[in-house]
């Protein structure tokens, strides 16, 4: 007998099997793709929760699956955003990179591998379950990230030490948890946890703390991502940026908020009570927010701009979380679907550009507004959400964080994501503006628009960002599904918006307002005394004088100089002197290692042991 | 039965330089799977109940005797099928090897002393079939005759043999102190006569004595050597099995005879110390076969650690672990075979041998411990039982699993991204050499997917194991299969 | 010179770890538990007037099955060392070879070392001595002359036959007690009168097994390394 | 003490001295003489220890055939030549 | 024989230990490695009859045909085992002479330090890879084989961080 959870289970492995055993075919997207349509209609019609009963018993450990609200939510994204990559890969895309010499079928397979993998972390029900399909989800995502050339090969075997360290750190808080509690069950440890002594509940915390940050990006161990993602190939860079790095949010939320809960989490107190574990878990995500998102703004590739951009908005989800009243948490959670929406347009509008160009250098691309459109639309769709600007859904999600903090009286973290908004507004204008904006390269001259089988995807992406945007009711109803499952207050909704006694929000109003204001504007425009005129690119002037074609009206080196010349010193790149000081101490402990296995007279060493063996027992 | 496991090995090896040729060919394996049938019957048998032979009928404080509880039982398999997989084949340029009938020998008695090993249930006993062992590992070593090979193994058997004089002289201590030799008569008087520091010493001098072929940490500088010179087959013999049995050799020592903390706390020390110099100094590795030996080091050090947690958890992961390691590593080795020891010219491998590379990343994956695969068992065992002990040196170790796991997946995965990189390597040896490894591989996804059925009588085994009532109250109640013979004397 | 120094150091340190820990003991009067049962049973159950025999090859039997294995291993392992290469057979007037006493001595010597030889082996269940001395014996019977006569050495089939027969009858008898319902190396045949030729059941035949055994295994040893190899 | 302690005494110097000169003697043909003579030296402890059968194999195995086994080895490494010879490619310890 | 006896055989027994093993670690010559494994041996030996010896007690053997053994007797045990060891001894002596021959006919030289040279040597060339340790340089100043990517070489061509 199946239940509806076996059966998703088994789509996704037929996925799995199909991708690999008929990758060579050339429409297999389509497959794919229905594959994964497929199991987005299982998950939408899921009774919560659903039980599987592939299971068995190990070692005395009952290992089973069973997906809950909490669950299903990131399950929703996770699919939706292979479907969406696989469409992309499905047509011209595809057909290039595979006559680049890659394998078309492993990239399918990797990335059907991954939502398999990440469905198993998703609905695992105790933590034996939830670290097969952590392990799985890591090597996984390391297959889709090694694929596309050597750096992003490279790039991946960098993600390994940290993907280890990070399992590792995950396997010695089950062990001790076992120690602990004697369980790995989730029910049975949402019972127990919380009654662990302070010491226990603290060494727990760190370890598994650390492990699912490491996957997540949180701040002393991001160092890997940015690079690891914006280097895979596109599609999979899309899927990457998504959804991959979510799991360790969603595995600290189940320890933080489930297991401990947050109330416990406050007694873990530091430096004599100024500091409660609860507030560093806050500042290290605020910190998150603020410094990759400056580092983006650095950046001169679009695709590490993008990669650099998803660290920092980890940072908003989990701070919602953290918070933990309904609006909060509400808020961090909807930051996750919301942000897949646009991060994966906007990843893949960069690719239709690199596609197209050639090129993902910022320096060397403008302009392209006149020749790529619905790319641009798509772009500017994406940067507002990105923004977090109505009316798109980014708004809601980041309104809400910012009222729960006000809420909550934290100004202070209220301060750092207000700068972090800011450094993302500047960042995500430099993307636009370097790529679409201003003067048409010469050698772009006869760029046309994307092909149809990558637009289609990346405005179904951005439809999907604005109706939630408008009507963000729809998805938090998963929300809410979601909360209740973690066991966290549920945050009322309307089709619209929330309602609270503090006041809502009410988007459609708000996009009302919106496109009311752009109306009257542009009547305005259009209608009091229309001017303008159209010119070419290239016809321009600048204090009176003809610039001729080879001198560039549009700049984008040195973007925001002044800015860089005021803030420049703070980018000291202390994180990856502190990754290399790692690397090479174990370098160099290796070394030394190697010398004592070239030992001249082994015997020596057996004489010394066996008599200061001797002595030990003989002083006894 | 149990005495045939060791006699007909033996009896083959002595026959098998008078046989014709065609018979040489063919006894060799036969015994081997006569064996290898051997061994599943005593492990099936022991599920029920343990079983005893006293050697020479002779009732046992005074004779010899052969026990076969789950864990001997199951060693004898594992000996059988990985000596049989392992079996010398021509040389690698697939000229016929004139000394193959001498290597067939010495494999022959190298798998009656381990059965031996596995199975005997005397202080000197063990003894001797460890120097048999040692003796025959040292002919093996020396088979590839190269001129580094011969050096290696010079070096390889001085240190062997002064380890061998340490275990002697500690066998010397301990008989002088409790006047028996027969484990289960020692474990009777352990407690009144060998757990002070006098038993103790003699404990740590059979450890030094066996733990130079088990790897352990201080003696254990042979292996890069002599992994690195001689044939792989012999190397995975010697990293695959016999470590395995020395080991296991030890374990029923501190099992039966000193269940104290302070061999627990020397065997776990001695282990943590193994797992870090042997996975970091394979970090630096640039040599695929020392690479192995290093690795295999820290391995047997994670051995050492499980085996030192007292109680059934700790046996249960100590057998896991050895169990796993004796599955992956003589794989490894074999793809050492084909590959030779230079990493760089892997370079891009996976498309001249792509089977032989995702034979690579499994047994990779396994040994990082990957979940479903049998090396994340063996290391949640492992780990699990470290966290039950209290905090302190347990705790430690636990940690020092934990970090070289990271360290280990470095190394690996950088092999992995030379195979599947895109540089291409000078040369490659495309010969058929990964059926040996294949048939690992399968063992290994076997092991994966029966977990769930393996594991409750490998928990019954670990129980007997540690059962020291259970085996003495065994053995010094073993039948006599007939009385005592009508001697004829006045 | 610090190594040296520190060695020294050490192997003092270590013995005299060793001896504080032997002095510990009681020196002369140890608890021999095990041994005194079998002192007191032996001439009883297995009938060799000498009980080293009897542990030798009743009680401790595969105790010396493993110890021919060893030497078995041994020889072949130096057969694997030294083999197959190409030999340069010396002439015989150079060294110690040759010269006519050295050579008449040695035939004289031979037919006398072999009688002693078996006698040692096949008195070894009642005097001292045994397999392993009378062994010894055969062997330098066979290797004396050799290094008289360089070019006269022992066929080195016959003494792969021998060991590897001598070696096979040592199992064999064992193997036939499984026939007869007892433990693997159960001795057979009855103690019989202590202190007889015919005593000790199967334990003189397992004694010749292993005399024949170990000179032959010890003169394949000595007959490798008696050889000139081409670079010597 | 009585004189088999007198023996003793003497043999036990005579032992410790052959073991010496074993591993001090620069011929190494000489200290293969030495060490069959510590194996001949302990086999006269092993009757006095009321071990005949030991005693016997000690001397046939220990001194008489490793002592043959070490001179023919020595024959074959060349360590029969001159002086000269040796203590050119033997600067031990 | 009195307790003095004992304890001087005692000494010397544990004096040619001690004597065999220093050999082992300071000797550098092959076939005196082997002389110093037979001087160790002997004494381990001496030590395993000795811890079977009862004061006052007959060998092992039955004399004329006699059970009634009055007469103590001292322990058989020690003695089978040492039986036993002298033999593997000589096996094992001369498996490592056979090696010695062969090395010294290889590399033509008997010195373990040149041997173990000529080894290391042997082994890089058959792996094909350059020494990547000498004892001699210390670990800093030592440059790093450059083949593969380490973590840090892949963050310090990234555009910043």
């Amino acid at each position: 007998m199946t239940t509806p959870l076996d059966l998703l289970l088994f789509t996704a492995a037929a996925t799995v099997a199909g991708a690999f055993a008929l990758g060579r075919w050339r429409d297999i997207a389509w497959l794919t793709g229905a594959f994964y349509i497929a199991q987005l209609i299982q998950l939408t019609g899921l009774d919560l929760p659903s039980a599987s009963h592939a299971g068995f018993t190990l070692f005395g450990q009952l290992v089973g699956w069973q997906m809950d609200g909490f669950g299903r939510f990131f399950a929703i994204i996770t699919v939706g955003a292979a479907a969406a990559a696989t469409a992309y890969m499905g047509g011209e895309w595809g057909e290039r990179y595979r006559q680049a010499g890659h394998s078309l079928v492993w990239l399918h397979g990797a990335l059907a591998i991954n939502v398999l993998a990440m469905l198993l972390l998703l609905a695992g029900n105790d933590l034996i379950a939830l670290f097969i399909g952590w392990e799985l989800t890591s090597w996984a995502s390391f297959l889709l990230m090694a694929q596309g050339g050597e750096r992003a090969l490279r790039a991946a075997l960098r993600y390994v030490p940290y993907a280890m360290g990070a399992a590792m750190a995950v396997l010695g808080g089950i062990v001790l948890t076992h120690a602990f509690t004697g369980t790995l069950q989730f029910t049975e440890l949402a019972q127990r946890v919380p009654q662990l002594e302070n010491w226990q509940l603290a060494l727990m915390v760190t370890l598994f703390g650390v492990g699912f940050s490491i996957k997540m990006g949180l701040l002393p161990f991001h160092l890997w991502q940015a690079p690891a993602y914006a280097e895979a190939a596109g599609a999979g860079t899309s899927f990457l940026g998504a959804i991959s790095a979510r799991m360790g949010l969603f595995a600290l939320a189940l320890l933080l908020v489930k297991f401990v809960s947050l109330t416990r989490l406050a007694d873990l107190e530091f430096v004599s009570g100024l500091f409660d574990a609860r507030d560093l878990i806050a500042w290290v995500a605020a910190f998150t927010i603020v410094l990759p998102t400056f580092t983006a703004l650095k950046q001169n590739d679009a695709r590490y701009l993008l990669a650099w951009h998803g660290i920092g908005q980890g940072g908003y989800m989990l701070l919602g979380i953290v918070i933990g009243d309904a609006t909060g948490s509400a808020g961090g959670l909807l930051h996750v679907f919301n942000y897949a929406t646009y991060q994966a347009a906007l990843v893949l509008s960069v690719f239709a550009v690199l596609h197209r160009t050639g090129t993902a250098d910022l320096n060397s691309l403008g302009g392209l507004v006149t020749r790529m459109p619905l790319t641009f639309l798509v772009m500017l769709m994406g940067i507002i959400g990105l923004a977090g600007l109505p009316p798109m859904n980014g708004f809601v999600s980041k309104w809400l964080v910012y009222r729960s903090l006000m809420i909550e009286g934290r100004p202070l973290l209220f301060l750092m994501t207000v700068i972090g908004t800011l450094g993302t507004i500047l960042s995500v204008y430099k993307l636009i503006h370097n790529t679409f904006l201003g003067q048409l390269r010469l050698e772009h001259e006869g760029i046309r628009e994307a092909p149809w089988s990558m637009t289609i995807p990346m405005l179904v992406l951005v439809g999907i960002g604005f109706v939630t945007g408008v009507a963000p009711g729809l998805p938090l109803q998963w929300v809410n599904d979601a909360q209740a499952a973690l066991g966290l207050p549920v945050l009322p909704h309307t089709l619209g918006g929330v309602e609270s006694s503090q006041g809502g929000l009410d988007m459609l109003w708000v996009v009302g307002v919106l496109f009311a204001g752009f109306g009257i504007g542009a009547l305005l425009f259009y209608g009091v005394g229309n001017r303008s005129k159209r010119i070419h690119q290239l016809d321009n002037y600048a204090g009176g004088h003809f610039l001729s074609a080879d001198v560039r009206y549009h700049y984008s080196d040195h973007f925001y100089a002044g800015l860089m010349h005021r803030i420049g010193p703070l980018y000291r790149g202390s994180f990856t002197r502190l990754e290399e000081a790692v690397a090479s101490a174990n370098d160099t402990l290796a070394a030394l290692m190697q010398a004592w296995y070239r030992q001249r007279v082994p015997m020596l060493t057996l004489l010394v042991a066996a008599t200061a063996g001797l002595g030990w027992m003989v002083l006894q | 039965m149990i005495a045939l496991t060791v006699a007909l090995p033996l009896l083959a090896a002595f026959l098998l330089p008078l046989l014709p040729a065609l018979a040489r060919q063919f006894l060799g394996p036969l015994v081997l799977l006569a064996v290898a049938a051997f061994g599943l019957c005593l492990a099936g048998n022991a599920l029920d109940a343990p079983s005893v032979v006293a050697i020479g009928d002779f009732r046992p404080p005074l004779g010899i005797v052969f026990y076969a509880d789950g864990v001997a039982g199951l060693f004898v398999f594992a000996i059988a099928v990985v000596t049989l997989l392992l079996w010398p084949c021509a040389t690698p340029n697939g000229q016929p090897d004139p000394q193959i009938t001498r290597k067939h020998s010495l494999t022959l008695l190298m798998a009656a002393a381990s059965c031996a090993l596995a199975l005997s249930g005397d202080l000197f006993n063990i003894y001797v079939f460890y120097e048999l062992a040692a003796v025959a590992g040292y002919g093996l070593a020396a088979g590839s005759r190269t001129p580094a090979a011969q050096v290696a193994t010079f070096r390889f058997t001085l240190l062997g043999s002064l380890g061998s004089l340490l275990a002697l002289i500690g066998i010397t201590l301990i008989y002088f102190r409790a006047g028996s030799l027969n484990l289960a008569h020692l474990a009777e008087l352990a407690p009144s006569t060998l757990h002070d520091p006098l038993g103790l010493a003699g404990f740590l001098l059979i450890l030094l004595g066996f733990g130079v072929k088990s790897e352990l940490f201080l003696v254990n500088s042979w292996a890069p050597e002599v992994y690195a010179t001689a044939e792989s087959r012999v190397s995975a013999l010697l990293a695959g099995l016999i470590s395995k049995l020395a080991l296991l050799a030890v374990v029923r020592l501190l099992v039966l005879v000193f269940p104290v903390p302070e061999a627990s706390q020397l065997l776990l020390v001695l282990g943590m110390l193994g797992i870090l110099t042997g996975e970091l100094a394979a970090y630096r590795a640039r040599d695929f076969r020392r690479l192995l030996a290093w690795s295999s080091i820290g391995q047997l050090g994670a051995a050492f650690v499980a085996f030192a947690i007292p109680g059934p958890a700790g046996l249960m992961a100590g057998i896991a672990v050895a169990l796993h390691h004796l599955m992956v590593k003589p794989a490894l080795f074999l793809l050492a075979e084909r590959w030779g020891g230079n990493l760089a010219q892997l370079a891009g491998a996976a498309r001249n041998s792509p089977i032989a590379a995702a034979l690579f990343v499994l047994f990779a994956l396994s040994l990082i411990g990957v979940p479903p695969l049998p090396g994340f068992w063996a290391k949640y065992l492992l780990l699990s039982g470290l966290a039950g002990e209290p905090a302190g040196l347990w705790w430690l170790a636990g940690l020092v699993v934990l970090t070289t796991t990271v360290v280990e997946a470095v190394y690996l995965f950088r092999i992995i991204g030379t195979l599947y990189g895109h540089q291409q390597g000078s040369v490659m040896q495309s010969r058929t050499a990964t059926t040996g490894s294949g048939i690992f591989a399968l063992l290994l996804v076997g092991t994966a997917l029966s977990a769930p059925l393996l594991a409750a009588p490998l928990q019954k085994m670990a129980t007997q194991l540690a059962d020291t009532d259970g085996y003495v109250a065994q053995v010094i109640s073993a039948t006599i299969t007939a009385p005592q013979r009508s001697g004829t004397a006045p | 010179m610090l190594t040296r120094y520190g060695s020294l150091l050490f192997a003092t340190g270590f013995a005299f770890l060793l001896f504080s820990l032997f002095i510990a003991l009681p020196m002369g009067e140890p608890p021999t538990l095990a041994g005194q049962a079998i002192l007191n049973e032996a001439a009883n159950s297995v009938g060799a007037a000498n009980i080293v025999t009897s542990v030798v090859l009743a009680y401790r039997g595969i105790d010396t099955l493993g110890e021919l294995s060893i030497l078995f291993a041994a020889a072949t392992a130096v057969g694997l060392v030294l083999g197959g290469q190409a030999r340069a057979p010396r002439p015989s007037k150079e060294d110690g070879a040759g010269g006519f006493i050295l050579q008449t001595g040695v035939d004289l010597l031979f037919p006398l070392l072999l009688v002693v030889g078996f006698y040692i082996i096949l008195h070894g269940h009642l005097t001292p001595g045994g397999g392993f001395q009378g062994g010894v014996v055969l062997a330098a019977a066979l290797v004396l002359p050799v290094l008289a006569r360089p070019e006269e050495s022992p066929s080195p089939a016959a003494l792969a036959w021998v060991e590897g027969l001598a070696g096979a009858a040592f199992i064999a008898t064992g193997l036939a007690a499984l026939a007869y319902d007892h433990a693997f190396l159960t001795p057979l045949l009855g103690a019989g009168q202590l202190g007889d030729l015919f005593s000790a059941g199967t334990l003189p035949l397992l004694y010749l097994a292993v005399g024949l055994k170990v000179g032959a295994e010890l003169a394949k040893l000595l007959l490798r390394l008696a050889e000139e190899g081409p670079a010597a | 003490m009585t004189a088999l302690d007198l023996v003793i005494l003497a043999l036990v110097a005579l032992l410790i001295t052959g073991a010496l000169a074993a591993m001090l003697l620069r011929n190494l043909l000489g200290a293969a003489v030495a060490t069959a003579l510590v194996s001949l030296g302990v086999s006269v402890f092993f009757v006095i220890l009321r071990a005949p059968d030991v005693a016997l194999t000690e001397a046939a195995v220990g001194a008489g055939l490793s002592g043959l086994l070490l001179a023919l080895a020595a024959r074959r490494l060349g360590l029969w030549r001159i002086e000269v010879q040796q203590s050119e490619e033997e600067r031990q310890c | 024989m009195s307790e003095f006896g004992l304890v001087a055989l005692l000494v010397g027994a544990l004096g040619l230990i001690a004597i065999g093993i220093a050999g082992l670690v300071l000797a550098r010559n092959l076939f005196r490695l082997v002389l110093a494994l037979a001087v160790a041996e002997a004494g381990a030996n001496l030590l395993l009859v000795l811890a079977g010896f009862r004061q006052g007690a007959s060998a092992p053997i039955i004399e004329g045909g006699s059970t009634l053994h009055q007469v103590a007797m001292v322990d058989p045990i020690p003695q089978a085992m040492v039986l036993t060891a002298i033999v593997i001894g000589v096996g094992v002596q001369a498996l490592a002479l056979a090696l010695a021959v062969r090395a010294r006919e290889a590399y033509g030289s008997l010195d373990m330090d040149q041997l173990r040279a000529r080894m290391e040597a042997d082994i890089i060339a058959a792996a094909g890879t350059a020494p990547t340790t000498s004892q001699e340089a210390p670990s800093g100043a030592r440059p790093l084989p450059p083949p593969l990517p380490s973590p840090a070489r892949i963050a310090a061509e990234e555009p910043s961080s």
